[in-house]
């Protein structure tokens, strides 16, 4: 299924959507453009981090509602369409559901494995009880002392970008997973960006690197660079002056639409973004060969 | 009077010095890292290092790292799993130390990466806490590195994203949480302890070349000094032979 | 470190123990025997689902507390030795604290990861709720359903076999886990027993394989077969023969002394026990090799 | 009557003919996973196998189980994990049916695994519950397995491990149970299913040889029968090739 389709027949107005949750590796960039691209409008966008992600989703007026731990570029600080949106309500005002790295982490939990709620205590003293209310300052039962609550989370559909998938979305995904499993698992719906498209063969041969299962998932796009400027292990490195640029230009509103223009809405598809990367997009792939040890499955 | 190492140099090295052998740390980008590979070189050959992504380490990365997520953190980690695993070790009260930065600290080292101003109406929106406050809440202890500046370093703080000592005394034993708070801020001017039972911060350090004055000046308090107000001790040779090889281009020598 | 020492630095009586998790399969019966052979007294044993393994401990007198969803022998059906403990006081009343394997599971979670409990739906309606008194019914806060909090259960002691380990214990393990992640993170004290020890990078060349990092680790042993009879993936098949034996001669209390004799008191250790079993055992080494599709690594 | 097929073939039959296409299963061992076997060899191609101990397959393992951790069960599986990813389907809410048996089942499919007698002083203390509370309070539905007889299928269960329908009626529903409770009962000998307002079991189907006499007569409780009751559907050629093609060594022949 080409991503376009995946995005129109799987993402409506008004959705909860998980664009990765790996923090900042393996940001499903593909599917924020082509999110933009198709108009989407209303959206909750819903990560512990998502470096630019969000903040381009703010600038092209898909968002309403923000919740998370962090929206920014992690090269550059700020992401100039959050704060126009949060301090001037441009493009249009957002609503911030603030959490922590933990306390996302959590909600995400217990959305994925059936709990009504987690309590914790990392998140006591913090402000963060007061700005979102969904969390419950309450009594541990068993001792008295003071816990909050984390309500479940369930996102309406998840983006996530692997390595290598088959045909049915069987995933292998390795380095660093932040809450992928957990959001993913919460999500009604997931959405495979899968860098390679391998024979099932290779994902059977290894279940434990198996992080999503294809029964799991509802579309799976064979997308290469589709976490580009993110870095994805073993595939692709960081574009780090592409999140300087982007922090550059996109410092008034008319410099957010220009860009928005050029690498966004003025291409057709990813395929046409990795045309216009060219030199710049091969300098990031991965050449070298860094191999794990085989595990052995063999049963006799 | 001359040194030779720069402000942000001697910051890491303080902040290297906070770090104890065999101790688990959350470590973050730039100056803590820096640090941690400073530390493990010299006095904390067994320290830990953890990354919120889902990233343990023992030897520092290898290269300069933009996130945590970047290949080189990953390539021969100790483990790379989920948020879940690592934060776990701090929510589970395994975790000895944290460094984290913000837009404003108070007095009582309570910390600010949210909201300036009013919270529906914020004069600035900041990126937001990250895992900061979960750090804050559990870790052992904290380590807050920040500029010496007066809208920086604040009488109260319009919005505590990660908390300290709250309004002070025993307000953060009040509220719950686990951990010791924070131990010191590292500034580009001086090294601020928590002191007394109010847990009010102090001037603990000057660093060389600074003034008493001039530190009050830049603080939004009415900053005291503990009885025993000293110079920063400077970088060793040992230490500095450290941060050179790690720091190979020079990045912290201006 | 021998097993012999890591057992009598790190295991006092009274300790809650943990001897696998990973419900029949890495089961360390090399550290049950060891337990038996020094004696230890009033241990709580914390598993899922350890299959024989608890059925011994008890048998040998070293056990007061059981506490998990399930002792038996899973070739066999009952445990005689659980069974007279709990019918008859023989060789001594065991209390039993009942839990599902999700429920434990959970206790688990909240235990390694700091949560003082876990609201749960899945022991609803079950007398489980009654003879486990630590679990509470109450109310969820936010829509008034009923609801079931189980809380933390931190063992002392947590003894895993792995697939390979380096000499500081940072452990490769593959194929199902159960709960090895959340139990070991849960306890005081983790002790390996490494079916083999590999160099350093082995294990660092895949540490998204890593379940149990080296600094989080007591002592590690090497111990070959330290799993038999249960299975290790890619190392050892299950000696099913053996199970139905134990099953066979331990129906009176005689015949479990005289198999605890023969196959545990009498052998001075697990060397003496693998030459003990011999070619039996040699027949169950898994030869083949049925290697993962290697994970590449590589920055650039 | 003859009958090319053994009483345990019929079951294995009936019981596969409990899984529809697409749907997750909590398959356990033995019968029930020769059952899955069959189903996806007939008429539910894409159903997925669930294993408590961190195992989904799509296909079954090749060749015999002792347990569902054993190599053959993990080789190819579609996911080898953590026993609170696959159990965290259940309580999700994402798993469609559940097979369990048990020592002893009431009227209202309640299930006791844990002890016959006193719970403080146990005529016969069972191994336990293992998963089943879990699959029996979440599944979308429930299928018990058990041999028919007296002391098996009793009023009422000494011990209520996995629930049913508790006292009956709305009795499950109050409890907050999510899951919709047992569909059906299939022993040695019929066909059990919950029907009216009361959830109580009730004769479906008997198999075919037996009379509803004998049926009764091994029945703990006043067994009484659906208004159409009938005799249970024999295997079709399709369905007995496929065990078949499962069973080589002719395991449940006999």
């Amino acid at each position: 299924m080409s991503l376009a389709e995946a995005v129109s027949t799987h993402v409506q107005d008004g959705c909860k959507i998980v664009l990765g949750a790996a923090l900042e590796n393996a940001v499903p960039f593909a599917a924020t453009h082509e999110l933009i691209r198709q108009g989407r409008r209303e959206l909750n966008m819903i990560a512990p981090i998502s470096d630019i992600s969000t903040d381009m989703l703010i600038g092209a007026g898909c968002v309403t509602e923000v919740t998370g731990a962090w929206v920014g570029n992690v090269s550059g600080g700020m992401g100039h369409n959050f704060r126009r949106a949060a301090e001037k309500g441009l493009p249009h005002p957002i609503k911030i559901n603030d959490y922590s790295n933990f306390t996302i982490g959590m909600a995400f939990f217990a959305g994925a494995y059936g709990l009504p709620y987690v309590p914790v205590k990392t998140i006591l003293g913090s402000d963060i009880m007061k700005s979102n209310q969904s969390i419950k300052l309450t009594e541990d039962p068993y001792t008295g002392e003071p816990v909050a609550l984390i309500p479940a989370l369930k996102p309406d559909v998840a983006f996530l970008v692997v390595q290598r998938a088959d045909k049915a979305g069987n995933s292998h995904i390795w380095g660093s997973t932040g809450l992928t499993q957990e959001a993913s698992i919460a999500a009604n719906k997931i959405i495979v960006l899968a860098d390679e498209i391998v024979e099932p063969e290779v994902i059977a041969s290894d279940p434990s690197r198996v992080l999503i299962p294809g029964f799991g998932v509802d579309a799976v796009c064979h997308v290469p660079a589709g976490c580009h400027p993110a870095p994805l292990i073993g595939k692709w490195q960081r574009d780090n002056a592409f999140f300087h640029h982007y922090h550059k230009e996109t410092r008034v509103p008319d410099g957010f639409d220009r860009w928005c223009d050029e690498w966004v809405r003025d291409l057709a598809d990813h395929d046409a973004y990795r045309a216009k990367l060219g030199g710049e997009l091969e300098d990031l792939r991965i050449l070298g060969d860094v191999p794990s040890a085989p595990a052995n499955y063999a049963t006799e | 009077m001359t040194h030779d190492y720069s402000t942000q140099e001697l910051m890491i090295i303080a902040a290297a010095r906070q770090i104890a052998d065999g101790e688990r740390i959350f470590v973050g980008m730039r100056l803590p890292i820096t640090a941690y590979g400073v530390a493990r070189l010299t006095h904390a050959p067994n320290a830990v290092g953890l990354f919120e992504s889902g990233v343990a380490r023992y030897e520092p990365a290898d290269g300069m790292l933009y996130t945590m997520c970047d290949g080189p953190n990953q390539l021969g980690a100790a483990w790379t799993t989920g948020l879940i695993q690592i934060m776990g070790l701090l929510s589970g009260g395994r975790v000895h130390a944290g460094f984290i930065g913000g837009a404003e600290v108070d007095k009582f080292g309570n910390i600010n990466t949210s909201y300036i101003g009013d919270i529906d109406d914020p004069k600035v929106k900041l990126p937001g806490s990250g895992g900061a406050p979960d750090i804050a809440a559990m870790a052992e202890r904290l380590v807050i590195i920040i500029n010496h500046q007066k809208h920086r370093l604040v009488e109260k703080v319009d919005f505590v994203t990660s908390p300290g000592f709250l309004d002070g005394g025993d307000a953060r034993k009040k509220a719950g949480l686990p951990g010791g708070g924070p131990a010191v801020i590292i500034t580009d001017r001086a090294i601020l302890k928590p002191h007394g039972p109010e847990h009010e911060f102090h001037l603990a350090s000057i660093h060389p070349g600074h003034t008493v004055d001039e530190v009050m000046a830049n603080t939004g308090w009415d900053l005291k000094s503990i009885p025993d107000l000293g110079v920063t001790p400077e970088p060793t040779k040992v230490e500095m032979d450290a941060l050179h090889h790690i720091d190979k281009d020079g990045f912290w020598r201006s």
